[in-house]
């Protein structure tokens, strides 16, 4: 049987890796909408590990939540995303620069 | 009947102030005859009943009247009253006082007549000046009576403050002089300097006796004398020492001893009157005054009478010698006055208070008598001061004259003039006295003689023989517009009449009184004198009465030193007349020394006045504005607001700067948890 | 199985809002341009029904509900009450501003209702899950709200920052709650209490947890460095949204942090004080310095916010019961604050013109001497003058962490509020010693603007003079 | 017949009520706003004055008290009281508010309705301040007064006025706010806000230094003391007349008022362990402050900076208790200190305020503060000219005016707890007597220096009013003290044996 452990080592990877992404990547924003479901992804990896071995059903059902979230959230960001290309003909994350200081 | 006199003393001191209060604020509506009646009257009132309580004190001796008026304040359990003792000294003082101040107000009436003349055209100031002159002398009446009537110090403080004021005031009367503006604040601040030392002496007073009653200090005063006081570690000083010194300081302020006389010569900016009253005969003379009614305890100090002795002996001879050398007629009375202050301050050293007291009173009479004399001859000149320019006024002038002559007579102790008897007196005591100090005191007093005698009868000669010089300057003036030369002329009665009231007791009171006050026990347990202080017993033990001592007085060494100083004077002023020039030149140095009054102003202005303007830029473009306003304050408000302009870079509006400082955070916390975890 | 009904009362307000939502969504389709004013008449007395109902309910006691993920509390109520209200205030002032820029829409007025719905559900969660799906609700909500000016550059920037970096707190936030949950074995936060309370307090585990969830909270409260969003959402979002995102939902986010670290965590109070301590130095040097080199007074107003933050965060992190009412007293005055705040850049706009710089203030007393009065107030209770609210608000924090002897923290604290008076200050000097340009805005606004406005303000002086009832409230909520 | 009323209250009430009254009025009609506020202040100042006349000076006690609940949660009450020590300044803050009122009547063209507003308003807090019992309310009522005075140097000051209120404003809330957290950790440690209470309770050596730090920072900056003294001359400068006035007639106090009422009865361990520090700061402030004087230019600066030094005998004469009775060995002297103290504060107040409405006459007249553009100013407005020497006087210190009472007192006492406080502090007589009597040379005297001041106008009829009760006054309590002394008696006696009474 795969411990525990491991699976969070995984979820862990991820989640840097997410995380990584958000502020390595300044080119394209998808590519920022993409890093965070990975992230969601990442915890939702948790949580079932967590509610197998703890033999609760809390967890699975925390990540239906989730899920359905995550794709409001992405249908959200999405739409954001069009109205800012439509103002700025650009999803380049380094043109987001206007509000500073 | 007692009751009685305690308003007596009350209607003495508010007479003039009363006078003082509708002249001053009053003046424009009263006019100048009320103005000058209301304050002679008030005046005359004070001296009328300052007359009444000498009756009652000293010609009855019915015992001193100490009385409080009312409480000024009571804290911590001390009580601070306003009150008055009439004792012997001071009902002499009052008399004096009110008499010389009524003279001078009778006189002022001639001499500020055309005080319009003194003011610009249409100035605010000028309108009622003649009425608040009149205002300030009868409030200086009321200062210098409170000042000689206080039983305890406050007031005596309030007293010696008040007539400062009135000095100021007076001084800068003619307030568009640039120089009598500078010579007012000069005489304030110089006077101030002694006060400052008056007033720690007050206040050792009240630490060491808990009250500032004088009765109460003198009568506890001998038990204090032992305590010593620790100023710096390692130093005791006698408390009495220490006491009696401060309270010198301003004596010295006041009386304008050496170094704090500077302001005196200046003083004379203002106008006569208020130098003879003021600068002459009474108010500079409240240091002596002071000293004396505080005998109780500077006789527990022989440090501080030796100190008193140096300083009134320096003063005595070497502004005698300052005298010399001047030319401005009021400027010599001024150096004179100084000199004899210097006399006076000499007799308080030697113990011989009493004798100091005496010289006060006959002073009071020929210096006043020889200010307004100035005062007349510089009323005929139309205010000219400069005796180069004067010259064989007396027979235009002869009532001005002849007072100027028993003036000056007095003034350099001729036997049976009212100088000689007080000088005379001094000298002696000078001689008997055993404290350290008094060999050189002794030298500078007889040494002075000489001075005085010299330089007064120079300004006598210069004034009043010889060529009449006055035609030769005024031949300078014809550019301005005087097209004839004024023939100078006697002045008129309410000057002269003063001159001739002054005169008599400058003949006759020292005769009068040279036996009580001298030798006797006028004063009383006003003065008291410790057993082997007590030059004037041992004197004592060799009078003969007044005739005795005019007699004697022909046979001794200051009679002889007077007489080559009026000799001498005859002799370069009159006889020689080339040969002071020759003297200047060849002794340039010690002329310009005295010229430039051994550089005390100099000083003065360098160190004292420049020195404090120095310090004071220096602590405020330094200390305030550089170091904690620049540095601290707006430096601090700086730094913030650099922070901000720099931190808010920070917020570069890139979202993975964003993202990354959220990890940062992240990190940050994980840190956070395992160093404290 | 038993399927047994849950305790609806409890959540009543809940389902009254979720049902007018639905209700005004459907209406608003079928309303005309003209006749908008409906879905604005409606939403406002939603907000009045549901105030109603929770105050009517505020008797009833602590009572949990659905599988104990609710719960309902008179911390919760009185939170409510006030979310409520300050929503109402929000769709007030917002309404003239909105009709100007041609935002006058349905979408505003539901998706503000939403995100009450969302708030309250925060305010009431007992369980990882309702927590989590409060917040979101709230969130999305507000990235739309941001977003709702679509010709807008900055709103649309505004709104894409606030999205990527919310979904990024909010993934964060969930990582730790799958810690917790891994540890715990349970959602239940009664439960996690008890389970972590009994634990050992240095396991890594829990540290990992813990964070990410402080990191939750404080990025939905806006502390130091969690912030970066804040100023430039609420900057680039247009005022009325600034509006709502400045008010109600600082209230769910403190209710938020009640829940997770006091109801949740209380057992590890020694450890995230220590977190918290970081985030309060840091928000109020952060915030109060970088205020004073803004000339945009929204984002000024968002720094400040920053700072407000900082205190708020004192109250909690001294862990006791007068440190949370404290905070939560702190936590409604700000929003009473700067709700008239940015009132005030509401009034001051026209069509066409944002009133936002501070520039804009210049002479307004010369203009408008009573509207200048009432920024005055708001200014000095904001920088913690007394006797305004804000005074006392500081006060009940500072005491609270002198209470645990936090002296030196207190120190820096109070420093720093003197630091940031001065840019509340400058708005006072813009106002009152500066000369006006020619032809500076009036105040134009309608009549229910100004009154509101001007009750809000004086709201702040009189609720200053007279604190002790609002403190009860606060204290009676916690007790 | 006074006695059944909550006078305190009123005389707090009354004023800030009619401030808004003013406010409201002035909208419509300035003339009408301006009388009113001459009523309102009027009123107070009538108010205030059974306050006197109904004082009981046989006790320490606190009287006209009022007690109300305000805050339980903390329980801070609305709590009002006087004592010897704060009547006599109520008094004076009501008197001095109808002369500013007056004073600004028709020099204030630029809405004298605020400005007047802003007074009143500022009068009732100031009269909190004295007469709060409780110190929330105190510090409630002390930091509010900024506000109005912020606002009225700020719209009505001189070129530089934003920096100098902003500097104002921002360096007295640095003081305070450490006063604050002292008062609330005391809150914490005894339960209570009143002050009597905070009296009575014991504290640690330790935390009372670092409560009388705090303390120090907040009234140090009040009074102010040297170093944190400089935003006083650029306040001053910059500040209307009528600012001014209230700024050092008043608000100074407020400064020396705290050491008396918090410093010294709450902590006096503290004060005896620190008591150096204040003396020398203290001295400093006379000696230092003294010699800046000396070099101003500007007439608001020279009296600006001669306020500090005044204020330094204060704080001398209240912290040289313990020195004393090292050097004594009894307390006997210390009350003399602290009542000298209170008698400057006092006079000071009537002699800055008359030397500040003085230099606004001649502001008014010539929109200039610099003594370069002055001079012979006595040729054209003599009658300005007798008062202008008169106060110059009374802030030298000469005796038979108030400005020497409070000088006298002070020296005395520190000559009983070392020669050389006394001696550093009575060099005032000879700095304070050059730096006013040069500046009166230099303005008053000499010949007309221009034709602008050759143009003066002498005192009109309110200036001439004002300053004649201002002069009357200074006169009063400089020839008869007494009145003043026993109002303050036995609240001072009370002080000094509490202080006398280690609190460890």
């Amino acid at each position: 049987m795969i411990p525990l452990s491991n699976y969070l080592i995984l979820g862990a990877i991820l989640f840097c890796i997410s995380m990584a992404g958000v502020f390595i990547n300044r080119k394209n924003l998808i590519i920022l909408l993409m890093c965070v479901e990975l992230m969601l992804l990442a915890v939702n990896m948790n949580f079932i590990a967590f509610s197998h071995y703890l033999g609760d059903t809390g967890g699975q059902i925390f990540v239906f939540f989730i899920l359905t979230v995550a794709a409001a959230e992405a249908a959200i960001g999405l739409a954001i995303l069009v109205v800012l290309f439509r103002n700025r003909r650009s999803i380049n994350v380094a043109d987001l620069d206007s509000l500073k200081g | 009947m007692l009751d009685n006199l305690h308003n007596v003393n009350i209607a003495i001191v508010a007479a003039p102030l009363l006078g003082a209060i509708i002249a001053g604020l009053f003046g424009g509506a009263i006019g100048r005859a009320g103005a000058h009646t209301v304050t002679i009257i008030g005046v005359a009132i004070a001296f009328l009943l300052s007359l009444v309580m000498f009756n009652h004190v000293v010609i009855q001796d019915a015992g001193i009247v100490s009385h409080s008026v009312y409480t000024w304040l009571v804290s911590d359990g001390i009580t601070f009253e306003v009150g008055f003792l009439v004792d012997k000294l001071s009902v002499m003082m009052m008399v004096v006082v009110t008499f010389v101040s009524l003279m001078v107000h009778v006189y002022t009436i001639g001499y500020m007549a055309h005080d319009e003349e003194n003011w610009p055209e249409g100035s605010g100031a000028g309108k009622n000046s003649y009425q608040r002159f009149f205002s300030y002398i009868s409030l200086f009446t009321f200062s210098m009576l409170m000042l000689v009537m206080a039983n305890n110090f406050m007031q005596l403080f309030f007293g010696w403050e008040a007539v400062g004021l009135v000095s100021y005031l007076l001084i800068g009367f003619w307030l568009k002089r640039s120089s009598a503006t500078y010579a007012n604040l000069k005489a304030f601040l110089v006077n101030r300097v002694g006060d400052f030392g008056f007033l720690l002496g007050i206040a050792a007073v009240l630490m060491y006796f808990n009250t500032l009653d004088y009765a109460a200090v003198f009568n506890a005063a001998e038990l204090q004398k032992d305590l010593v006081i620790s100023l710096w570690p390692g130093t005791e000083w006698s408390v009495m020492t220490v006491i009696c010194i401060l309270l010198f300081v301003g004596a010295m302020g006041k009386s304008a001893q050496v170094p704090l006389h500077v302001w005196l010569p200046d003083s004379m900016e203002g106008p006569t009157p208020i130098s003879a009253l003021i600068h002459a005969a009474t108010m500079v003379t409240a240091g002596i005054f002071m000293v004396a009614r505080m005998s109780p305890l500077f006789e527990l100090s022989e440090t501080a009478l030796s100190f008193i002795l140096i300083i009134g002996a320096i003063t005595a001879l070497f502004m005698g010698f300052l005298g010399i050398i001047q030319n401005d007629i009021k400027r010599v009375v001024a150096y004179s006055t100084l000199s004899q202050l210097g006399y006076m301050t000499v007799a308080l050293g030697a113990s011989a208070y009493a004798a100091g007291v005496f010289h006060l009173m006959t002073h009071a009479f020929f210096k006043a008598l020889l200010f307004l004399a100035a005062g007349s001859v510089i009323i005929a000149m139309h205010h000219e001061q400069d005796m180069r320019r004067m010259g064989g006024l007396r027979k235009y002038m002869p009532i001005t004259w002849i007072t100027s002559l028993i003036g000056s007579l007095a003034l350099i102790g001729t036997p049976g003039f009212a100088g000689f008897f007080s000088k005379d007196l001094i000298i002696e005591a000078v001689h008997a006295s055993q404290l350290p100090g008094a060999g050189f005191a002794y030298f500078c007093v007889l040494a002075g003689v000489f001075v005085t005698a010299f330089y007064s009868f120079r300004m006598y000669f210069l004034v009043f023989h010889g060529k009449e010089r006055f035609r030769d300057a005024h031949h300078g003036h014809d550019a301005h517009g005087h097209h004839a030369v004024h023939e100078p002329h006697e002045t008129p009665w309410v000057v002269t009449l003063p001159l001739i009231a002054l005169a008599i007791p400058s003949v006759l009171a020292g005769g009068m009184y040279i036996t009580d006050m001298g030798f006797g026990n006028f004063f009383g347990s006003a003065i008291q004198v410790l057993p082997q202080h007590d030059v004037l017993g041992q004197l004592a033990q060799d009078y003969h009465g007044p005739w005795g001592m005019v007699l004697h007085g022909f046979l001794t060494a200051p009679f002889w030193l007077a007489l080559a100083g009026v000799v001498t004077a005859w002799l370069l002023y009159m006889k020689y007349t080339h040969v002071p020039a020759l003297i200047q030149a060849r002794l340039q140095f010690l002329h310009t020394l005295l010229e430039q009054k051994y550089y005390a102003d100099r000083f003065n202005d360098w160190f004292f006045a420049g020195g404090s303007r120095g310090i004071g830029r220096l602590l405020w473009q330094w200390g305030d504005v550089r170091l904690i306003d620049g540095l601290l304050v707006n430096g601090s408000a700086r730094t913030v607001g650099w922070l901000a302009a720099v931190v808010r870079h920070v917020q570069s509006g890139y979202l993975f700067h964003y993202a990354f400082a959220m990890i940062l955070g992240l990190l940050l916390m994980f840190a956070l948890f395992v160093i404290a975890g | 199985m038993n399927f047994v009904m849950p305790d609806f009362m409890p959540a009543l307000p809940e389902m009254f809002l979720l049902g007018m939502v639905c209700f005004i969504l459907l209406l608003d389709l079928f309303l005309s341009e003209r006749s908008r004013v409906v879905t604005y008449l409606l939403a406002q007395s939603t907000l009045l029904g549901a105030l109603l109902l929770t105050v009517s309910l505020y008797e009833e006691g602590r009572a949990l509900t659905f599988s104990d993920t609710f719960v309902h509390d008179p911390m919760g109520s009185v939170l409510k009450v006030f979310i409520y209200l300050a929503t109402f205030l929000v769709f007030l002032y917002a309404k003239d501003y909105l009709r100007a820029r041609n935002m006058f829409k349905g979408e505003f007025y539901v998706l503000g209702l939403f995100g009450v719905l969302g708030m309250n559900v925060l305010v009431s969660a007992h369980s990882l899950l309702t927590i989590y799906l409060g917040l979101e609700l709230l969130s999305l909500s507000m990235y739309a709200m941001v977003a709702l000016q679509r010709d807008s550059v900055q709103a649309s920037e505004a709104a894409m920052k606030y999205f990527v970096l919310g979904a990024m707190a909010s993934a964060m936030l969930l990582y730790g709650m799958s810690m917790l949950y891994g540890i715990t074995g349970s959602l239940d936060l009664g439960q996690i209490n008890t389970s972590t309370a009994a634990m050992d307090n240095n396991s890594m585990l829990l540290a990992f947890a813990l964070v990410f969830i402080v990191i939750g909270v404080a990025f939905k409260l806006g502390a130091v460095p969690f912030h970066m969003w804040l100023p430039d959402v609420y900057h680039g979002a247009p005022t009325a949204v600034t509006l709502y995102l400045s008010s109600a939902p600082k209230l769910a986010a403190f209710a938020m942090m009640m829940r997770l670290l006091v109801d949740g965590l209380g057992g590890l109070q020694e450890q995230w004080e220590g977190m918290l301590i970081l985030l309060t130095v840091l928000s109020l040097a952060a915030g109060n310095i970088i205020a004073i080199a803004q000339t945009n007074l929204k984002r000024m107003l968002a720094y400040s916010a920053i700072s407000h933050v900082g205190f708020l965060l004192l109250g909690v992190l001294s862990g006791t019961q007068a440190g949370y009412a404290a905070a939560m007293f702190y936590a409604i005055v700000y929003v009473i604050m700067g709700l008239g705040g940015f009132g005030m850049i509401v009034l001051m706009s026209r069509a066409g013109f944002e009133a936002d710089s501070i520039e804009d203030f210049k002479g307004l007393n010369e203009r408008s001497p009573w509207f200048a009065l009432m920024m005055l107030i708001l200014m000095f209770s904001m920088a913690g003058v007394p006797p305004f609210l804000g005074f006392w608000s500081k006060l009940a924090v500072i005491q609270a962490a002198l209470g645990a002897d936090l002296v030196w923290l207190v120190a820096v604290a109070v420093v720093f509020s003197v630091i940031g008076a001065f840019y509340y200050l400058r708005v006072v000097k813009v106002m009152y010693f500066d000369k006006a340009d020619v032809g500076a805005p009036t105040v134009s606004a309608g009549f229910d603007l100004r009154v509101v406005l001007s009750a809000n303000s004086l709201a702040v002086l009189g609720l200053g003079l007279f604190p002790g009832s609002l403190l009860a409230l606060c204290v009676a909520a916690l007790a | 017949m006074f006695a059944d009323l909550p006078l305190l209250s009123l005389v707090i009430w009354t004023p800030i009520i009619g401030g808004l009254l003013v406010l409201a009025a002035g909208s419509r009609n300035a003339l009408e706003a301006k009388v009113l506020a001459l009523l309102v202040a009027l009123a107070t100042f009538l108010l205030s004055l059974p306050l006197y006349s109904g004082f009981d000076t046989a006790t320490a006690a606190m009287q006209f008290t009022e007690f109300r609940p305000w805050i339980a949660t903390w329980s801070i009450n609305y709590h009002l009281g006087v004592d010897g020590i704060s009547m006599p300044l109520i008094l004076l803050t009501t008197f001095i508010t109808v002369l500013v009122v007056i004073a600004g009547w028709e020099v204030i063209q630029n809405k004298p309705a605020q400005y007047m507003a802003a007074f009143l308003i500022m009068a009732g807090l100031m009269n909190g301040v004295f007469a709060a019992l409780d110190a929330m309310l105190f510090y409630v009522f002390w930091e509010a007064m900024l506000i109005p005075m912020f606002i009225v140097i700020g719209v009505w000051g001189g070129p530089r006025r934003i920096y100098a209120t902003m500097k104002f404003f921002l360096y007295t809330f640095l003081g305070s706010v450490f006063m604050l957290v002292a008062l609330i950790w005391m809150y914490l440690q005894s339960g209570s806000f009143a002050i009597l209470d905070l009296h009575a309770m014991p504290i640690g050596l330790t935390a009372q230094i670092l409560i009388f730090l705090a303390f120090l920072l907040a009234f140090a900056v009040k009074v102010p003391m040297w170093p944190v003294h400089t935003w006083l001359p650029d306040a001053h400068v910059e500040a209307p007349t009528g600012g001014s006035v209230v700024l050092a007639a008043i608000m100074l106090k407020l400064g020396a008022y705290g050491f008396l009422r918090f410093s010294l009865p709450i902590t006096p361990d503290a004060s005896q362990q620190l008591d150096w520090l204040m003396i020398a700061l203290s001295l400093i402030a006379v000696v230092y402050i003294g010699f800046v004087a000396l070099v101003q230019q500007d007439m608001k600066k020279l009296i600006a900076y001669s306020s500090i030094s005044h204020m330094g005998f204060v704080t001398l004469g209240m912290f040289i208790a313990w020195r004393i009775a090292a050097n004594t060995g009894s307390m006997q002297g210390a009350g003399m200190g602290i009542e000298g103290a209170m008698v400057q504060m006092i006079s000071h107040g009537f002699i800055s305020g008359a030397m500040f409405l003085c230099v606004g006459v001649l502001y008014d007249r010539l929109h200039s503060r610099e003594i370069a553009d002055y001079g012979g100013v006595a040729h054209t407005m003599p009658r300005f000219a007798g008062f202008m020497v008169l106060f110059a006087m009374a802030n030298a210190g000469l005796p038979g005016t108030s400005g020497f009472v409070g000088e006298f007192m002070v020296i005395l006492a520190s000559f009983k707890a070392n020669f050389w406080f006394a001696f550093l502090a009575a060099t005032t007589l000879i700095l304070g007597a050059a730096y006013t009597l040069w500046m009166v040379r230099r303005v008053v005297y000499g010949e007309v220096a221009s034709d602008k001041v050759a143009a003066l106008k002498d005192l009109n009829g309110r200036e001439f009013l004002i300053l004649g009760v201002l002069a009357l006054v200074v006169l009063l309590f400089g020839l008869w003290p007494a009145p003043l002394l026993d109002v303050m008696r036995p609240t001072v006696e009370h002080l000094v044996q509490h202080m006398a009474v280690s609190k460890l």
